[in-house]
């Protein structure tokens, strides 16, 4: 029987990966990628809430009104990013983390 | 409306007056001048009615809950000072020559913020205005200040981030004042109103001691009580004449003022929990005794003045910590003393640095040759200031000395008796550097290439004035205690 | 109404003086001259005043602190201020003579009105604050007039050490004045001190009656009187006021202000008489100084400064006797009189002619040797002076006590009360002092006026001018007859009552008088330089070199090392180590701004674990 | 007229202005500029003509959706900021198109409408999805707008930066959305506060997601330790964009929390304390980390940028002094009535840099350096201007300043007191070093500047307005004052 902590688990574990990997990763866009995979922890887990949380016998669908904003969002957000990224890339030749330094203090 | 509304006004009007274009001199004059003359009016005419408590009173509220208003009212106290404020802010001006607007301007606002401090009875607006000098005092010092632009810096960043730093600690003792005595659910930050629900249901005095020493903290670093004292003495000796006059003359007062006008009656038991008052009276003592002997090592005249004024402030708190009503009057009459004399000195020192270009005592020597009246001038700020009786702050001290001595039990001495001794050594010492002073910079023969003469009668004007105020008060102190009759 | 107008006038003619003497001129002279007149013909009516204490003018009146002008006008102030006036009045004329050539004298004569305001306000003061305001502006008056000639350094300095000294004194004085305030509650006015310590709270045998109290405040009040009168150990300030003009050291420091320590002890013998542990010190301290002062003017030559140590000795003298006074009080004998008499001001009253005639005297030499002080550049001055001669040789003689003429009936009165004190040693000293003054007096007038001119100066000396003149001849009248009743009675000297079989006083005074003369006239006569030499008299016991290395160390080397303390640790710890603090944080936290986005992500994500392992960890076991 | 009519028409303006320079390329960037402003400046009108309560809105709308007094202020005041900040990009237009590609500025002008219309939305939210969405219009937007002076290394770099952080932030923030869903089964702000009131609902599953969910507004906020960001966008974003993230996003994050922590701190709340401890720790790291590195910052922009975020430390504080009943205004009216003050003074602050920039000059403190020789006038509005943000008295600064004091010291909160006052006492040093810049004679040679009289008089104005709130504050708090019966009903 896969439990509400199953799912939240591996939300969990999906989030951290996610966290991770933007700390760690120097890729930009690897790193974006890694926020995306933080997104979709977070949509996991409010599923996962939402089929436990019974309202009249039924999964309380709220969340999951909120899971599609979230696609959404991810879309638009992945939409400005990347052309913030591609822009960059054309100034910088490079999508490393390090290139961009110069405001510092 | 009130008259203390157009006495507050004048000066910040006047300042906006010149930086719109008006001819500098003749609108500072003028708007002193007259201030003077409506303060003058103000207190002829309260201490014809009997002196009896705020008078003069008007209010305007600007925010409900908490309750601010724009609330004027002056008793005794409020008026003696804010004839100290009118006086020196008269001479200062006066003294300005040939220097550009902002010497105006900011006198003006350092002596309209003091005005304001001293004329409202709203704690929001007493503290307000306190700050309105602020950065008039800190411009004027770092830019204008007498050492090179390194220093006069460092010493203006010093002496403005004590000044806020402490107004902040300041700050937080009022609201915490405000919020223990507001009474009832309303926050009001009415002084009147503070000291009806003081009196009704007075604090315990444990907690009283509490409030009380964090206002002592933040009044006290604006007062330059050791030993938060070290931004005064730079400062004063740096900053161009009208601003030392005006801010260790009138600005200074401002903290004292505050303790004993809210402070104390609030808080009327504070002073006498053992341990505020042993604090107090260590860091007085601190005031007197250390920077007395900072003083006496002082070695030019600027650097005197700026030390004595510290440690005088010493006599001050004394009377505060005597907290009797002989004292804390004395407290008063000696704040009035302290701002005339240390005024004139100042103004006189900046007069001999400018035509001399140096104050160090063994390069200066017997200047009262070609100076007589200047030296004359100079004699009474320096007498008065050793506590010689005749000028105004012979008064003061005595009272404040008597006032401790009120509850004196034959045999019996208390700390504060004691501290009163060491006071009375610190007045020796106080004797000893100004006579050293005097003795170096107007004794003596002559040193070859540096002599003074005589300032012309009209640039002598406002120094007149204020010695004659020292000579007048000093020898009928009671004109002034007469305006407190019901004050404390 | 005299009172007011002897205390007022000169004030007015002071301020008149000192503010506009450059717009008065000459005028300035008349004025000080005619207002020292007019208060003379005034004190001739207020002999005669009735004993009152009034309030003349408000001055501070706050709660217990009812501080006046008030006048106490008793036999003491009365006589007393026969002789300030009196006096004053001479020194004024004298002066005129004096100061002729002075450019300055308009300040002199400013100072001089402003002296006798002050000096006044003594006498007349009814309550102990207001005889410490004019304690303290005489004080000011003596600072500005020693300092007259304030080009000369000398001067300079010297104003400034009396003025300091003082002001040690003023510091008892106030503490003294303070500890009585507060004990009676708040009145300081004498009579009802008086009173107090009398059958008042103060009173031995009230409950809570501190004697420690008693004897601490009485000698706080004394040390005015040490300053004021140069007792031992302050007496150094008095030689050196001599640098000021020669009339004011008579006036000032020889006839008046100096005495007003006696004047204000014997104001408060109540007080001492309270205590008598006070009482002992008081006349052992009058008797040292006596002695000292005594020794040293034997070996001085600067004329004025013998006069000047001779002062010194004559005001031990009369602090010994307020001392012995209270002690014999205090053993019960209290000798019995319908007028109040006391040896110290009988003392102070026959000494303020003989004394200012005398520095009159050698002003008037001074003024005609051409400013030459040194006794030893002097000599024969008898022949070109001879009314100066012999109204010093009055002077001398008076103060070496030589019957009938008035001093020898004040010391004997002084010796008398040492004698009744029942203390042997103030007496053997007081009647050695009595030796020592015979002697160098003898010495002074030997050395000055008799033998051959030593010098051009004394050789070219013409006697001086009658407005110098005729006040010496006044003086010296009443040098030799102020003792007498016919004058003591009208001008309210408070001659103690002749108390007879004190023969031995009498003996010894007289022995005294012969030994010391003898022994003066025996090493000096015709002698051109010193025969004696002692280093430590001369020198002066060396307390100038010890109190300059005191203040030197505990002063000057004091506020050295508190300065740097200050520096240091006061604005150290209190405004430089919060601000090194404050920006040591502020380059640490500026670390963190180091603009790589790995940094931040990492401290945004270690910011979240942070904060949920508070929330959800740390602050629910807190409890709260 | 519903307000929401007012909010879509702002949307559709934004949308048709973007359409307009899409397919007309020569239509002159003033004319839109104009425009855009005139349909702000109508909005605002409109806004307050408006039918003001929950009930005049669609009844579909109304579970999601609220107007009530707080919700209108910052309706109003997202109008405003947004006002001046098309105003400020107009002033600022010659200079920025010099880094925008084809030297175009269309989005500045209808970006800032989207953003708007987000933060609008955004006050009137009453659950946590429409939080997000709103959130989300405005922060995607801002991307653009930050990096949208593509062709300045400093502007990319810092919308680089703000994209990443904010997408991180974006993720914990929904993470922490799902959790609090989780914990109490609900995503509107009403039924939170009901099941947090319930001792039955996890406090662990609560303590979570509400600590993820404040650590995503924190982000939005500027709250330490989630700032960092801050320093370096505000430097590098054109100046009226950053006025627009110190100003409109700041007040947006903080209507949130407003509204976020008057669930979590309900009367009976079982995590009430723990969140306010959390709140009164961040608050004062806050202060602090805002304040203490700008003592050595030597570029005015910078610096503003932590003032930024000091000043979201005080407000934060004032956040987590709850339920004083001694004044009129709540918390969250207190936060409100701050950010009303510090709109001017931040505005006017930015206004300089901006008039600064496009006279030709930089950034710097040095730059400053003799400007009351060369511009008396704008010399002294910068000195109002600085002043009111080191928080003294008689200037509008000082009232939320003293607010904030007032309930730190009525709670008894006196570490985090101290702490504030700490903050503001450095930052006295930091403000009166521009100020004293300003005065030096070094510079003096320089040209004089000159303003236009629309330029003066807008800085007038609000300039006036920071003096006039310093000493008759009356108005502002009449204003706030029925919003805080709202949430005190609540």
């Amino acid at each position: 029987m896969i439990t509400l902590g199953h799912y939240l688990v591996v939300s969990g574990m999906l989030f951290a990966l996610g966290l991770a990997g933007v700390i760690a990763r120097r890729n930009i866009i690897i790193v974006y990628m890694c926020l995306e995979m933080m997104l979709s922890a977070a949509n996991l887990a409010l599923v996962g809430f939402s089929r436990f949380h019974l309202v009249n016998g039924l999964p309380d669908y709220t969340a999951q009104s909120l899971v599609f904003f979230t696609i959404t969002v991810a879309a638009a957000e992945v939409a400005v990013g990347l052309a913030i990224i591609v822009a960059l890339f054309r100034s910088k030749q490079s999508v490393d983390v390090e290139s961009v330094t110069k405001l510092q203090g | 409306m009130s008259v203390l509304e157009i006495i507050i006004a004048l000066p910040l009007l006047a300042a906006l007056a010149i930086w719109l274009g008006a001819p500098a001199r003749a609108a500072s004059l003028g708007a002193t001048f007259l201030n003077l003359i409506l303060v003058l009016v103000a207190t002829v005419q309260y201490s014809g009615k009997a002196a009896n408590g705020l008078a003069f009173t008007y209010s305007r509220p600007i925010l409900d809950n908490p309750s601010l208003s724009f609330a004027v009212g002056a008793d005794g106290i409020s008026l003696i000072l804010a004839l100290l404020t009118t006086l020196v802010m008269l001479s200062a001006v006066w003294q300005i020559e040939d220097r550009p607007n902002i010497f105006y301007i900011s006198s003006l606002l350092i002596g309209g913020g003091a005005l304001g401090a001293f004329l409202t009875t709203d704690v929001f607006f007493i503290y307000a205005f306190h700050e309105l000098a602020l950065i008039p005092t800190f411009l004027m010092i770092a830019l204008h200040g007498r050492a090179d632009a390194a220093q006069r810096k460092a010493v203006a960043w010093k002496a403005t981030i004590y000044l806020g730093a402490g107004s902040l600690v300041l700050l937080v003792g009022l609201v915490w004042a405000v919020l223990e005595f507001s009474g009832g659910s309303k926050l009001t930050f009415d002084l009147e109103a503070l000291r009806n629900q003081a009196t009704l249901t007075p604090l315990p005095a444990a907690k009283q001691a509490q409030i009380f020493f964090v206002l002592l903290l933040g009044f006290g670093s604006l007062v330059s009580l050791f030993p938060f004292h070290s931004w005064a003495a730079p400062a004063y000796a740096t900053a161009p004449t009208p601003v030392a006059m005006l801010h260790s003359g009138v600005l200074k007062k401002f903290g004292l003022y505050g303790l004993i006008r809210i402070a104390m009656p609030l808080l009327p038991q504070a002073v006498h929990v053992e341990w505020v008052q042993n604090a107090l009276l260590l860091m007085l003592l601190g005031n007197i005794l250390v920077m007395g002997l900072v003083t006496i090592h002082a070695n030019r005249l600027d650097d005197t003045l700026a030390n004595s004024s510290v440690m005088h402030m010493g006599y001050i708190f004394l009377g505060i910590a005597a907290g009797t009503e002989i004292a804390l009057k004395g407290a008063v009459i000696l704040m009035f003393a302290h701002g005339v004399s240390i005024a004139l000195l100042f103004g006189l020192c900046g007069r001999m640095r400018n035509q001399l270009g140096t104050l160090e005592y063994n390069k200066l020597g017997g200047l009262a040759a070609h100076a007589p009246a200047f030296t004359v001038l100079f004699a009474f700020g320096a007498f008065a200031s050793i506590g010689l009786p005749g000028l105004t702050n012979f008064a003061g001290e005595v009272m404040i000395f008597a006032g401790s001595f009120t509850s004196f039990k034959a045999g019996v001495l208390s700390n504060l008796h004691w501290t009163v001794f060491l006071a009375l050594w610190g007045v020796v010492m106080s004797a000893v550097y100004m006579l050293r002073a005097y003795r170096s910079i107007f004794h003596g023969s002559a040193t070859t290439g540096l002599f003074m003469i005589d300032p012309a009668v009209s640039q002598r004007v406002p120094f007149i004035l204020l010695a004659a105020t020292l000579l007048v008060t000093g020898c009928c102190p009671w004109l002034l205690l007469n305006l407190m009759k019901s004050a404390l | 109404m005299h009172a007011s107008i002897i205390l007022l006038l000169p004030f007015f003619s002071a301020l008149l003086i000192l503010l506009g003497h450059r717009q008065l001129k000459g005028a300035a002279v008349l004025i000080s001259v005619g207002s020292s007149i007019i208060s003379f013909v005034a004190c001739l009516f207020f002999l005669a005043a009735d004993d009152d204490n009034k309030l003349l003018l408000p001055f501070i009146e706050v709660g217990q602190l009812q501080a006046g002008i008030d006048v106490l006008i008793d036999k003491q102030s009365r006589g007393m201020m026969f002789i300030v006036s009196f006096i004053g009045m001479l020194v004024h004329i004298f002066s005129l003579g004096y100061m002729k050539d002075d450019d300055a004298k308009p300040r002199f004569f400013g100072a001089l009105s402003l002296f006798m305001f002050s000096m006044t306000g003594i006498v007349l003061a009814g309550n102990l604050i207001m005889m410490f305001i004019f304690w303290e502006l005489v004080g000011l008056s003596s600072y500005l007039l020693i300092g007259h000639w304030y080009q000369k350094a000398s001067a300079a300095e010297a104003c400034k050490k009396a003025f300091l000294t003082n002001r040690i004194g003023d510091f008892g004085f106030m503490i003294g004045i303070l500890l009585l305030f507060g004990a009676n509650g708040g009145n300081v006015n004498l009579d009802d001190l008086a009173t107090a310590f009398s059958s008042g709270p103060l009173r031995p045998d009230a409950p809570g009656y501190s004697a420690g109290f008693t004897t601490a405040a009485a000698l706080c009040i004394f040390l005015g009187a040490v300053g004021k009168s140069a007792q031992f150990p302050l007496h150094v300030w008095l030689p050196d006021a001599m640098e000021g003009p020669t009339p004011v050291s008579a006036l000032i420091h020889a006839a008046t202000m100096v005495a007003a320590g006696v004047y204000m002890l014997v104001r408060v013998s109540f007080l001492i008489t309270a205590s008598p542990l006070a009482a002992e010190i008081i006349a052992g301290i009058g008797c040292v100084t006596a002695l000292l002062a005594a020794l040293m003017a034997t070996q001085q030559n600067d004329i004025k400064r013998v006069l000047a140590y001779s002062t010194l000795s004559q005001l031990g003298y009369m602090v010994m006797a307020v001392g012995a006074v209270a002690m014999a009080a205090q053993h019960g004998h209290v000798p019995h009189a319908a007028e109040p008499g006391h040896p110290a001001m009988f003392h102070l009253y026959t000494h303020a002619f003989f004394k200012a005639m005398l520095f009159l005297g050698s002003g008037a030499v001074i003024y005609a040797c051409h400013h030459e002080q040194d006794i030893w550049k002097m000599g024969g001055l008898r022949k070109h002076m001879p009314v100066t001669f012999w109204t010093f040789a009055i002077g001398t003689v008076a103060l070496m006590g030589l019957p009938p003429l008035s001093g020898f009936w004040s010391k004997e009165a002084v010796l008398g009360a040492a004698y009744d004190s029942g203390s042997n040693i103030l007496f053997h000293a007081g009647t050695l002092t009595a030796v020592l003054t015979s002697f160098y007096m003898t010495r002074l007038l030997i050395v000055a006026f008799l033998g051959k001119p030593r010098t051009d100066s004394a050789h070219h000396a013409t006697e001086a001018p009658m407005v110098m003149i005729l006040p010496l001849a006044i003086l010296a009248l009443f040098s030799i007859f102020s003792a007498f009743d016919i004058l003591s009675t009208p001008l309210q000297a408070m001659k103690p009552p002749h108390v007879e079989g004190h023969q031995t006083v009498l003996f010894a005074s007289l022995i005294a008088l012969i030994v010391g003369a003898g022994g003066a006239i025996y090493l000096y006569r015709g002698k051109d330089k010193d025969p004696v030499s002692i280093k430590l008299f001369a020198n002066k016991f060396y307390f100038d070199e010890i109190y300059a290395v005191i203040v030197r160390v505990c002063q000057d080397r004091l506020a050295w090392i508190v300065t740097g303390l200050e520096r240091v640790f006061v604005d150290g710890l209190v405004a430089r180590l919060p601000a090194a603090i404050v920006a040591r944080l502020g380059a640490a936290t500026r670390m963190l701004q180091g603009g790589h986005l790995q940094g931040y992500t990492f401290l945004l994500g270690g910011g979240v674990i942070a904060v949920v392992y508070l929330v959800v960890f740390v602050l629910p076991r807190l409890g709260h | 007229m519903s307000v929401f009519t007012i909010e879509a028409g702002l949307a559709l303006l934004g949308l048709v202005l973007l359409l307009v320079e899409a397919f007309k390329p020569d239509i002159s960037r003033r004319t839109l500029g104009l425009t855009a402003i005139a349909g702000t400046a109508l909005a605002l009108v409109l806004l307050v003509f408006a039918k003001h309560d929950t009930a005049s809105l669609p009844s579909f709308m109304q579970p999601w959706h609220q107007l009530d007094t707080l919700a209108l202020f910052y309706k109003g005041f997202a109008l405003v900021i947004t006002l001046l900040v098309l105003w400020l990009t107009l002033e600022c237009a010659p200079y920025l198109t010099r880094f925008t590609v084809d030297g175009k500025l269309a989005e500045m002008f209808s970006l800032p409408l989207i953003v708007c219309v987000g933060m609008m939305w955004m006050a009137s939210a009453r659950d946590l999805v429409t939080v997000f969405v709103a959130l989300e219009l405005v922060t995607v937007s801002f991307y653009v707008l930050v990096a949208f002076a593509r062709k300045s290394a400093f502007s990319l770099e810092a919308g680089v930066k703000y994209l990443i952080l904010g997408a991180l932030s974006t993720g914990i923030l929904v993470y922490g959305i799902a959790w609090i869903y989780g914990a109490t089964g609900t995503m509107s702000f009403d039924g939170i506060a009901k099941a947090l009131a319930n001792p039955a609902t996890s406090k662990t599953a609560a303590l979570f997601g509400a600590a993820m969910l404040l650590c995503g507004l924190g982000f939005k906020v500027a709250a330490a330790p989630f700032h960092m960001w801050v320093p370096d966008v505000y430097q590098g974003a054109p100046t009226p964009v950053t006025a627009f993230l110190s100003v409109g996003s700041k007040a947006a994050g903080f209507v949130v929390l407003t509204r976020a922590l008057d669930a979590f701190l309900v009367e009976g709340s079982i995590i009430a304390t723990e969140i306010q401890a959390l709140l009164l720790v961040v608050g004062s790291l806050t202060a602090l980390l805002g304040s203490l590195p700008a003592i050595f910052q030597t570029s005015v922009k910078r610096l503003l940028a932590y003032s930024s975020i000091s000043h979201a430390g005080y407000l934060l504080l004032a956040l987590a002094c709850r339920d004083s009943a001694r004044f009129d205004l709540s918390s969250g009216g207190i936060v409100a009535f701050y950010l009303a003050t510090y709109l001017p003074l931040t505005v006017l602050g930015f206004l300089g840099l901006g008039l600064m920039r496009a006279n030709g000059l930089g950034e710097d403190i040095k730059d400053f350096a003799g400007l009351a020789k060369r511009n008396p006038l704008l010399a002294l509005l910068m000195t109002i201007s600085f002043a009111s943000l080191a928080g003294l008295p008689l200037t509008a600064g000082f009232i939320g300043k003293l607010f904030v004091f007032l309930g730190l010291a009525d709670h008894g909160y006196w570490g985090a007191l101290s702490c504030a006052v700490i903050a503001a006492a450095a930052g006295f040093y930091y403000y009166f070093k521009t100020i004293l810049a300003m005065y030096t004679s070094e510079g003096t040679d320089s040209p004089a500047l000159t303003l236009s009289t629309a330029t003066k008089s807008v800085a007038g104005v609000l300039a006036l307005t920071i003096l006039i709130l310093g000493v008759y504050p009356k108005p502002l708090q009449k204003v706030l004052t029925p919003a805080s019966e709202a949430v005190a009903v609540k």
